[in-house]
């Protein structure tokens, strides 16, 4: 039989200078399939294929500098054939400022200090994805962490806005924490994934004395 | 938010959004412009004078732009939006260049040259986005005649070193001030089409 | 003997509408001196003199809007003369665009908060200064705020863009803080004075749970 109609699953830009959309093809119906990409611009008739089905692996397109504008809505959709016939995916629109996905944060440092007046707290710093760092004008990002002692259940969220570091002052003495830090794009987009845990032990004598 | 819930029947980048992406990208040539003339400024031009020449005006001088703030709130946002369009254009032609003679100075870093080439790229990203907003705006037809030639390539390649470091002084002094003005003329636009001028 | 040459020392516009220039006086040579102030905008070979020599105080010239333009540079001299003869200072070269400095913001508050999670936390709430235009686009402002312990010796500042008001989670509990904003024309010109101080207790409660 003809093969089962593909579905677009996702499509990501990183740093909104470049995107990648992902499809996932059905049943192939007994018959070798294979899958075409095509897409239309806001406004326009023409039909483009697919640029670059290498680049970002298998089942995939990728959009370079050259084909990606954010000026624009791409009305996207997959193509899946074989002998007996082909089915086309449902469209799916992209607005490439709304699926910038950055990497996360990197160089996530954490330090333990003691005010002028002795009291302990912790710093946190970190730096921008290094896509994202390089056009640092371009794409601003906003930062939120997380922490939980190391048994505990609940994580704390602190949003941090576009600072790349943080002072923490109530923690618990004795404990030892998980830290993590993920990133967005100030207005459109989605979190990145949380950078790789790190940990830090409050030492006993963390207490915040009065 | 889905992007168009209803299928592609009005499927659109709204206006408030070409300009919110307008106004960003602006604001990053120029802060790129700014960069690479304080760059080219501290490493060529310390003490050599170069400001007294700059003010011989740049390439878009004909280009009539408002100066001050009543000037450019009286003036027709279409014509207003024609002008910034224009500007872009003029600069499409040398920005080519400098990505290239940039090479040519004498130990320049390597910042330098990635500057030129990403302003390249993204004034050409405004223009097209530029032109996306002038056909959603304009009324009549769009007007192809603002557009300023730039004749400034040979003095890029002059062989005496002061004379063509003159002239890059002089394109980046030009540069970061008409990448100033496109971005302050952006937000007044776009205070005035999207906010009702209570940005 | 003539008067020596003056010294321009500053020019400011508060507001990118407006821009006053000041200088400083050489010795008089012992005879009564007056200044005059002239200058040439650039492309133009016409000189001006200084259209108002009183509004900004003693030696100081103040240019209103109609005589203040954009984008452009003027070349300002000051001419000192007295019965000996005269001398003129170096030309200065001013683009009234790079030497924007506002007032700084006015009606900042402060306010304790507990968010939907019973977490603590303080809003900061400014406006820009009166004489800054920034409802029409023709000015726009970034701000930036910092704090510190009463007794504490090192401010902490934190940017944030162009907003006109900030959540801070990561506050000392039981500390009384010390407040204060300035701001900036988002790409040229200088920070405002800083805001007078404002102060804010936080409860000992302002713990973060775990």
């Amino acid at each position: 039989s003809p093969p089962e109609k593909p579905t677009i699953i996702k499509c990501r830009s990183p740093e909104k200078e470049t995107f990648t959309c992902w499809w996932k093809p059905g049943s192939d119906g007994g018959y070798p399939t294979n899958h075409t990409l095509l897409y239309s611009k806001e406004g326009e008739e023409k039909i483009y294929e697919c640029p670059d089905y290498k680049t970002a692996g298998p089942n995939s397109c990728y959009f370079d500098k050259k084909h990606t504008s954010f000026w624009t809505i791409y009305n996207i959709t997959v193509k899946a054939t074989n002998e007996m016939g082909s089915n086309v995916s449902d469209p799916h629109y992209v607005d490439v400022t709304y699926i910038v996905q950055p990497d996360p944060p990197v160089n996530v440092t954490l330090e333990l200090k003691k005010s002028v007046n002795r009291k302990p707290y912790l710093v946190l710093t970190w730096s921008p994805p290094p896509l994202a760092d390089v056009r640092s004008g371009w794409l601003t990002l906003e930062y939120e962490l997380r922490l939980k002692p190391e048994e505990g259940e609940e994580w704390e969220t602190i949003f941090v806005g576009q600072q790349t570091q943080c002072k923490m002052f109530s923690l618990n003495p004795g404990k030892k924490y998980i830290v993590q830090i993920h990133c967005k794009p100030d207005h459109h987009g989605s979190w990145s994934e949380w950078s790789p845990e790190m940990y830090i032990q409050i030492p006993t004598d963390f207490r915040v004395k009065d | 938010l889905p992007i168009c819930p209803d299928g592609s029947a009005n499927c659109q980048v709204s206006l408030e959004e070409l300009f919110d992406r307008a106004v960003k990208l602006s604001r990053y040539i120029h802060f790129l412009s700014s960069e690479i003339f304080n760059e080219f400024d501290e490493r060529y031009a310390q003490g050599r004078g170069f400001i007294a020449k700059a003010v011989n005006g740049c390439h878009t001088s004909s280009l009539t732009t408002p100066e001050d703030k009543e000037q450019a709130q009286q003036i027709h946002h279409e014509d207003l939006l024609n002008l910034v369009l224009g500007m872009l254009r003029s600069w499409n032609d040398p920005l080519i260049h400098l990505a290239s003679e940039v090479q040519s100075i004498k130990e320049a870093p390597e910042t330098l040259l990635w500057k030129a080439v990403e302003i390249e790229e993204q004034n050409k990203r405004l223009l097209e986005g530029m032109e996306k907003i002038v056909g959603r705006v304009h009324t009549g037809e769009i007007g192809n005649e603002i557009y300023s030639q730039w004749e400034g390539l040979p003095s890029l390649q002059l062989a005496d070193e002061d004379s063509k470091l003159s002239a890059f002084y002089n394109l980046l002094h030009c540069l970061r001030r008409d990448s100033h003005k496109i971005d302050n003329y952006l937000k007044v636009l776009k205070c005035r089409l999207i906010h009702d001028n209570n940005c």
